[in-house]
């Protein structure tokens, strides 16, 4: 309620103070304060796990916050669930959309806030009528009927917007609305966005992109490890001063990693392009090389096609063109099972959906990858005292700690399960290591730990490849780095001289110093205005 | 609380053993009857349930203990069963169903000293006094097996004079039979006895006999809607057809229900199920009877009196074993000419010279193909 | 004129088969609409809970106990309200009180399953076998206890008596003969398919059960209570298996015994698939069913004449009795289209966001 | 060196004070009915016949060696369909197919039995068990494909297929198979390829040979699942497919493999039951072993030895039963009915939980709560 940067002072929209939610472990949000005032965009900076969602699930009632409270229009009140804070014109764009993929446009929209037609039947007409209505008034128009599932990415966003208005939304939160956007979407999302203020909405915009931030925002508050570091104006900042706060500048935990001497190149990639689950491409002819000894980190905002890209690799996915090689082993189309013969050792970003079984032993899961083969089987029959003693090894050389080797992984913390991953990936004969996010989640200690390691992998002439949302690590590891950005490699740069500011732009703009104006490798193809079909 | 339960289980425990060894031994006089059931449940209005009846009538009879039942859920529990009663010493054990007989065949051979009553069983054997694999049936039941009577009942004669009464009453000409399956013979012995006593009044006259399943399973005999279903069928189709036969056990019940639902004449089977089903009473002009519960008790009967015959007791008219129901409210209907062709086939029978069928050397009906 | 074409051969037998089951189906359109009741209640039963997320195997069960307590309790309501049938279906006191037997019985054993499948979030499979074996024993043993002290039933309810002149109306008198000469269960379920259709894609809870059943958290986060729905439809679902339940008893017949539903309650589960989750679609599926059935003891009773006949009759029987389980694993199996169920069907729902 | 109980003692606790519980509350239940329900029994309120029940019960299956003999006979195809089930369990399947497969394998050894009727009792036994596991087999093998290539979930296929079974049963034993001269149809004497007792004979409670299989396969599957790598694949299948798949298994052929090895052990319980309890096949032959097979599984929590146990057990409800009926009037159906509501008790394990105050880790059947979870989503393809 101090700085008044309007040329009118106007009473909050909505107050948020001193909200605090602790998790085992972490503080997802400490004190936070957040004040948003009508008619204005408010843009809510950090970067991934610096608790923006959190925040917003505790507004939006899915979360209950510890302490703090929340007012509207300066009444204080509670948030019980979504309906509550629909009920009171909150509304919610959740970053996975929360759309129904069978139901048409229509339906998705009158869900929960259902027109009726008398007690019983809805009306659709009456909806459909209002939806257009809409959509002219906001500059967007949708065809109601349209089963959503066949919409592009931009145009379900629409939808999600719609639902917010057709609710009569005073306060509309957007959760990195642009993460999955083209550049074009994005502009024709911002221009709804502005249109919506101007009629008195309050936005709280979601991001962690300082261009768009910059670019879209009346007032930023940037958040960090759970606290509000910093509230501007777009006016008196810029990319360089956001980016600070954002990422801060604390004592990192550098491992000191020496200088690296790579040999020949080891894994080429060659013109790759992948599909997605869902059958679009989401890697567009990516070329690079990894050279024995080198640690070659891929930076880039999630969602970018690092996935892909690494399952390609990995042999999880097959690549749809291009070519990968190891050495002289053309592995394009190898199977995890021939990859990892061919000596690609992988650290799976989701360690519980692949890289563990968390009902199994913990010597269990440390030949998981190498269960069918000597030293661990023979002929088809496990030998359970190898499989023993290797668990023995691992747990003394990586120091996991656990009160014995027939312990059920799930019951190991977070640090211990990526360390046993860590243990059976990188204590083999391999060439290529694989490190998807390897330190997400988990605690200084073991980070260094696996930092380390993976120094100590390179150092013995293993190529290694590093994936990570961390800027941060990218950074102190890699030997190279490649910025990815909607399935292309922007950039390769070396490492030790990258500027974390520098790797940021990239990774946030892909290249283009102010924000983005042509199409640049479209991630939605063809997601032309009028409901275009993905 | 943690304590006290487990030293309740444990009660408990030593209770239901101690209960266990005490009742082991306690001597009863009189014979003890046991019977079991066909797979099915004991309340089938039919085999099972009349049998019952008859094992509680026998024991009524001779003064002796109520007698006790176990039915039988699935196939395997028949030899179960009967082997639970031989250990319980009991004296006369009644089984029920063909799907029985070699279970009783073994209990018999296994002990001697008990009585076995197998309810629609001929027991087969081969000289060696072994169920017959190939069913010559060589070996003489009687001799070889001194403690196992079959009962059997020629069901073509009952259905001769269903047939009789059927014509009779019919105005279209046109009858029908629904039979649960083709593939136990007491169905068709039934069914071709009918259609012959229908045509010793009418030559020209229709008779439609119909078979609902191929095998002796749970839609031939357990099916009441299935049956009811099969029936409605049939008289959509052959639209005339004013009396209606059923031969398939609780199916049949519901070939009863449509014929009711039709509004035409129902005839029962096996017991008179007048008095059997109430629900189908008022359609039910009278039934094809084999005197079930009768002829249990007899047999119990005779076992107390000495004078048991092994064997197959292949009962028939002559011993008024087998015959019609009363006709009860339905009586109205029935003709004096009627009433005379039914006596005149009944002594026919009796004296020997009117068959019901093309009988087959085991006393029923050959199938003509 | 139309027999001519009979000889041509192979077309020729095409048209006899044709004309052979259009046949089967005119003659046998009452009781083919009558047989498919139980198996179209059912199977609504099972659209209405999985449509909302919750698999229901235990139709059978459900229908089991249902059959049994509205027989049971018909019966002894008969005896205490004695009573001449009324003009409407012949209805009695007795036959409403077993009646509403019948539907409190589905609905307690609907509320086991909603209780361990969305409370407990147990496997809902085996949820469902419980139901069925529970209802088999519990229906059994008592039944067999019961027989001990034999009672008359409670009667049925009669088919409705359209007048005559509406039934020989040439070609639609076949229809109202369908239709109109039937019980009032096998009424309500033709009624209950339709309304039942256009509630759930025209109604606010159609949408909204639908949307949970696809996509709960979605449904969570604009304020509908998943948890609340989900009970509802399985609740609502266990009426529907109670009135196909009381079909057995006291409309279709008059007395229990054990194990009567005889597998068709699974049969309702095959229409649900085969009907896509419609339920128009399952009635129709259920009406297929009842077909197949229908055509089978056709083919036996009545076979139609020549070569078609020789053909149909060399069929061993059992096949047709087959039919609706192999047509359902085919459509499964995606070889007869394909039948994909509710996305979140079978998954429990936990209502806390955790992060 | 002194050897500490408590851990192992502790942990045996944890892992049957569940299943004790859910058993324990399922006879408290089943008394209270056989209480309410005792006029019609006996004709009066009778307190004392849940305990008259239970002690017929107990006679009729531990106290006597012909008790133990039919515990042990009960047991043998409970304890092997039970192992299909449980199989399929840790592959994350569930096979309710049980019943299907069993009942081919019993139609098919009564069909090599009877053709092989004067062959030496070897060779007939052995090609006739054959055929029962190979019948078997194939019936599993039919919707392991299914799942594999089509998504079609196993839980509606097996249904579906079990009712197939009767169909096709009922074809052959009235058609092909159909004794010559037997006055029902049924399948001719399998003879020679009776499974000969060696226990008991002649007493009408004989052990047959096919009772000692139990012996074999119990330690065989346990090995399959938990010494051989196949084993360690299914299991990870179960678990986790996705980790299967990172770790280089192949999900699709060891769902196929774990129902065909299912089909397999029930067709094996099938061919037992024929050639060792009943000799031949008649067209209605009426089993429930496939269900009960449902509630081994999981009351023995998908494990071999967990499934012998609770097979016995559930042997022993079944081979008391008859006496039961005898000694107490009680119906046969009280079984089914403690059967089911033991799993109930054991699903709704908050109960237990709750009356008896255990503490025991959440260990029951989560492991196979992914089962059902791949019934909805998209194609359900592995």
């Amino acid at each position: 309620m101090t700085s008044s940067p309007g040329p009118t002072v106007t009473a909050p929209a909505l107050e948020m103070r001193g909200i605090t939610k602790r998790y085992p472990g972490v503080i997802a949000n400490d004190r936070i304060d957040l004040t948003v005032r009508p008619g204005e965009i408010h843009a809510l900076l950090g970067e991934n796990g610096a608790g923006k969602s959190t925040l917003m699930n505790i507004l939006y009632g899915l979360t209950r916050p510890d302490e703090g409270e929340i007012l509207l229009d300066g009444e204080p009140i509670t948030i019980k669930g979504p309906s509550d804070a629909i009920a009171r014109g909150i509304s919610m764009v959740h970053q996975h959309f929360m759309l129904v993929p069978v139901l048409n446009v229509a339906d998705n929209i009158l869900l929960g806030a259902e027109t009726m037609a008398n007690r019983v039947f809805l009306d659709r007409d009456e909806a459909r009528r209002r939806i257009r209505e809409l959509g002219q008034r906001f500059g967007f128009e949708i065809d109601p009927d349209e089963t959503v599932g066949r919409l592009s990415v931009g145009w379900q966003q629409r939808v999600e917007i719609l639902k917010a208005l057709y609710r009569e939304a005073r306060i509309l939160v957007l959760d990195e609305p642009t993460a999955v956007l083209t550049p074009q979407e994005t502009k024709e999302i911002f221009a709804v966005l502005r249109r919506l203020a101007a009629e008195g909405h309050s936005i709280i915009f979601i991001s962690h992109k300082l261009y768009e931030v910059l670019e879209i925002a009346d007032r930023i508050t940037v958040i960090r490890r759970g606290r509000v570091v910093g509230e501007r104006l777009p006016a008196e900042t810029n990319e360089e001063d956001l980016a600070e706060l954002m990422v801060g500048r604390e004592v990192q935990l550098v491992a000191d990693r020496g200088e690296s001497h790579p040999a020949g190149v080891l894994l080429s990639v060659e013109s790759l392009d992948v599909g997605d689950d869902r059958g679009r491409e989401v890697v567009h002819g990516i070329s690079f090389e990894v050279r024995a000894g080198e640690i070659f980190g891929i930076a880039g905002v999630a969602g970018n096609g690092q996935d892909e890209l690494v399952e390609a690799i990995t042999g999880l996915r097959r690549p749809a063109a291009g070519r990968i090689r190891l050495g002289a082993d053309d592995v394009t189309m190898a199977d995890p099972r021939q990859a990892h013969e061919h000596g690609i050792s992988f650290v799976p970003a989701d360690r519980h959906r692949f890289g563990m079984v968390t009902s199994f032993a913990l010597a269990d899961n440390l030949v998981l990858t190498d269960y069918y083969a000597p030293p661990y089987a023979r002929r088809g029959v496990r030998d359970d005292a190898a499989i023993a003693a290797r668990a023995e090894e691992a747990i003394r050389e990586f120091d996991i700690r656990t009160p014995s080797a027939t312990v059920t992984a799930g019951t190991l913390s977070g640090g211990n399960q990526q360390k046993m991953v860590v243990a059976r990936e990188f204590d083999r004969d391999l060439r290529l290591l694989v490190l998807d996010q390897p330190t997400r989640g988990l605690d200084v200690g073991s980070v260094e730990f696996i930092h380390r390691q993976t120094v100590r992998k390179r150092d013995a002439g293993t190529a290694v490849l590093l994936v990570s949302a961390e800027l941060d690590e990218v950074l102190e590891l890699s030997d190279r780095i490649g910025v990815m950005y909607r399935g292309r490699m922007v950039a390769i740069l070396d490492g030790p001289t990258a500027s974390r500011e520098h790797v940021g732009l990239l990774m946030a703009t892909g290249g283009q110093e102010t924000s983005p104006g042509a199409p640049q490798g479209a991630a939605v193809p063809g997601s032309a205005p009028g409901g275009t079909r993905a | 609380m943690r304590s006290r339960s487990i030293a309740l289980v444990g009660l408990a425990v030593v209770a239901i053993i101690a209960s266990a060894c005490s009742s082991a031994a306690t001597p009863v006089p009189g014979l003890k009857i046991g019977l079991v059931t066909d797979v099915g449940t004991l309340n089938d209005k039919n085999f099972n349930q009349y049998s019952w009846e008859g094992a509680q009538a026998g024991a009524t009879a001779i003064g002796a203990q109520a007698p006790q039942s176990a039915v039988s859920s699935v196939s395997a529990d028949i030899a179960k069963n009967i082997q639970s009663f031989v250990d319980q010493k009991y004296d006369v054990i009644v089984t029920v169903g063909f799907a029985a007989g070699s279970d009783t065949i073994k209990a018999a051979k296994a002990n001697k000293g008990i009585k076995f009553i197998g309810v629609d069983q001929s027991p087969c054997l081969d000289a060696a006094g072994v169920e017959d694999p190939t069913f010559g049936c060589k070996g003489d039941a009687a001799a070889l097996l001194p403690n196992l009577v079959g009962i059997q009942w020629k069901e073509q004669q009952p259905g001769y004079l269903a047939g009789i009464v059927a014509a009779s009453i019919s105005k279209s000409g046109h009858i029908a039979a629904i039979g649960g399956t083709a593939a136990v013979p007491a169905v068709p012995n039934y069914m071709l006895g009918y259609a012959n006593g229908a045509k010793s009044v009418k030559s020209t006259i229709k008779v439609e006999l119909q078979y609902i399943s191929a095998a002796p399973d749970k839609a031939a005999f357990a099916d009441p809607a299935g049956g009811t279903a099969f029936a409605k069928q049939l008289l959509a189709k052959f639209t005339d057809v004013d009396v209606l036969f059923q031969v398939a056990g609780l199916t049949g019940n519901g070939v009863l229900q449509a014929a009711c639902d039709a509004k035409i004449y129902g005839i029962g089977v096996d017991v008179d199920q007048f008095l059997s089903t109430p629900d189908t009473a008022k359609c039910t002009v009278v039934s094809a009877e084999k005197k079930l519960s009768k002829n249990v008790s007899d047999q119990i009967q005779k076992v107390k009196a000495g004078t048991f015959k092994a064997g197959t007791a292949k009962l028939d008219i002559g011993s008024n074993d087998v015959g019609l129901s009363p006709f009860h409210d339905s009586a109205s209907l029935i003709t004096p000419a009627t009433q005379k062709l039914i006596d005149d086939a009944v002594a026919a029978m009796k004296a020997g010279t009117l068959k019901a069928c093309d009988e087959n050397a085991f006393g029923g009906c050959n199938i003509p193909k | 004129m139309l027999t001519g074409l009979f000889d041509i051969p192979v077309l020729g037998l095409v048209l006899q088969l044709l004309d052979f089951l259009l046949n089967v189906v005119t003659v046998n359109g009452p009781v083919i609409l009558s047989l498919a009741t139980p198996l179209a209640l059912g199977a609504m039963c099972g659209v209405i809970s999985e449509r909302s997320g919750v698999v229901n195997i235990g139709i059978e069960g459900m229908m089991l106990a249902s059959a049994f307590s509205a027989w049971l309790v018909a019966s002894v309501a008969a005896q205490a309200f004695p009573a001449e049938p009324g003009f409407f279906f012949g209805v009695t006191p007795a036959l409403l009180i077993g009646l509403a037997a019948a539907l409190a019985t589905g609905v307690a054993f609907s509320l086991v399953h909603a209780w361990l499948s969305i409370s407990i979030r147990a496997d809902q499979i085996i949820s469902g076998t419980i139901i069925n074996i529970v209802a088999f024993g519990v229906t059994a043993y008592l039944d067999l206890l019961l027989s001990r002290t034999s009672q008359p039933s409670g009667g049925k309810f009669l088919a409705f008596a359209p007048p005559q002149a509406l039934l020989d109306l040439p070609v639609i008198g076949w229809l109202f003969r369908m239709v109109l000469a039937q019980g009032p269960i096998t009424m309500a379920a033709i009624v209950i398919a339709v309304v039942f259709q256009v509630l759930l894609f025209r109604s606010r809870w159609g949408l909204r059960t639908r949307a949970v059943g696809e996509h709960p958290k979605a449904a969570e986060t604009v304020g509908i209570d998943v948890i609340r729905l989900r009970y509802q439809n399985v609740l609502a679902g266990g009426l529907l298996a109670g009135l196909a339940g009381a079909w057995f008893t006291i409309d279709f017949g008059t007395t229990f015994q054990t194990g009567m539903t005889n597998g068709r309650g699974f049969i309702a589960l095959a229409a649900m698939i085969f009907g896509r989750w419609h339920p128009i679609g399952a009635f129709g599926a259920a009406l297929l069913f009842a077909a197949s059935g229908a055509l089978g003891t056709a083919i036996r009773t009545t076979p139609p004449p020549g070569q078609l006949g020789e053909i149909l009759t060399s069929i061993p029987e059992q096949v047709f009795s087959a039919l609706p389980y192999l047509v359902t694993i085919a459509v499964l199996a995606g070889v007869v289209g394909r039948s994909v169920a509710p996305a979140a069907d079978g998954q429990p729902y936990e209502r806390e966001a955790t992060h | 060196m002194r050897i500490d109980l408590r851990v192992p003692l502790a942990r045996a606790r944890g892992l049957i004070a569940l299943p004790a519980g859910a058993i324990l509350l399922a006879f408290i239940v089943g008394a209270v009915v056989m209480l309410v329900s005792s006029p019609l029994v006996t004709g009066h309120f009778d307190p004392s016949l849940p305990l008259r029940t239970y002690a017929a019960i107990v006679e009729g299956s531990l106290l006597s060696v012909n008790a133990l003999v039919d515990t042990v006979v009960a047991a043998t195809p409970l304890i092997l369909v039970g192992l299909a089930v449980g199989l399929g369990f840790k592959a994350g399947l569930f096979n309710i197919g049980g019943q299907g497969q069993f009942l081919m394998g019993a139609v098919a050894s009564a069909a090599a039995g009877a053709a092989l009727a004067h062959e030496s009792p070897i060779v007939a036994i052995t090609l006739s068990v054959v055929a029962g596991v190979v019948a078997g087999a194939a019936y599993g093998f039919i919707p392991g494909l299914l799942k594999a290539y089509t998504g079609a979930h196993e839980v509606v296929t097996t249904i579906m297929l079990n009712y197939v079974g009767i169909q096709v049963i009922s074809y052959l034993i009235t058609g092909p198979l159909r004794a010559q001269g037997a006055s029902f149809a049924r399948s001719p004497d399998v003879q020679n390829a009776e499974l000969p007792a060696f226990l008991n004979v002649g007493t009408g409670h004989e052990a047959h040979i096919g009772i000692l299989v139990i012996l074999v396969v119990v330690p065989a599957i346990s090995w399959l699942l938990y010494r051989s790598t196949t084993g360690f694949e299914i299991r990870t299948v179960g678990a986790n497919p996705d980790a299967a798949r990172y770790a280089g298994m192949q999900p699709r052929r060891l769902v196929i493999l774990s129902l065909t090895v299912g089909g397999m052990l029930a067709g094996l319980a099938g061919a037992i039951e024929i050639l060792g309890v009943s000799g031949y096949m008649p067209a209605a032959y009426a089993t429930n072993v496939g269900f009960d097979a449902i509630t081994v599984a999981l009351l023995g929590r998908a494990t071999p030895g967990g499934i012998f146990f609770s097979g016995l057990l559930l042997g022993a409800l079944r081979a008391g039963a008859p006496l039961m009926q005898v000694k107490a009037g009680v119906p046969v159906q009280m079984i089914d009915l403690l059967q089911g509501i033991i799993l109930f008790f054991l699903t709704a394990d908050v109960i237990v939980r709750y009356v008896f105050r255990v503490k025991a880790a959440r260990a029951k059947l989560d492991e196979l709560q992914t089962v059902t979870r791949s019934y909805g989503s998209g194609t359900g393809k592995p």
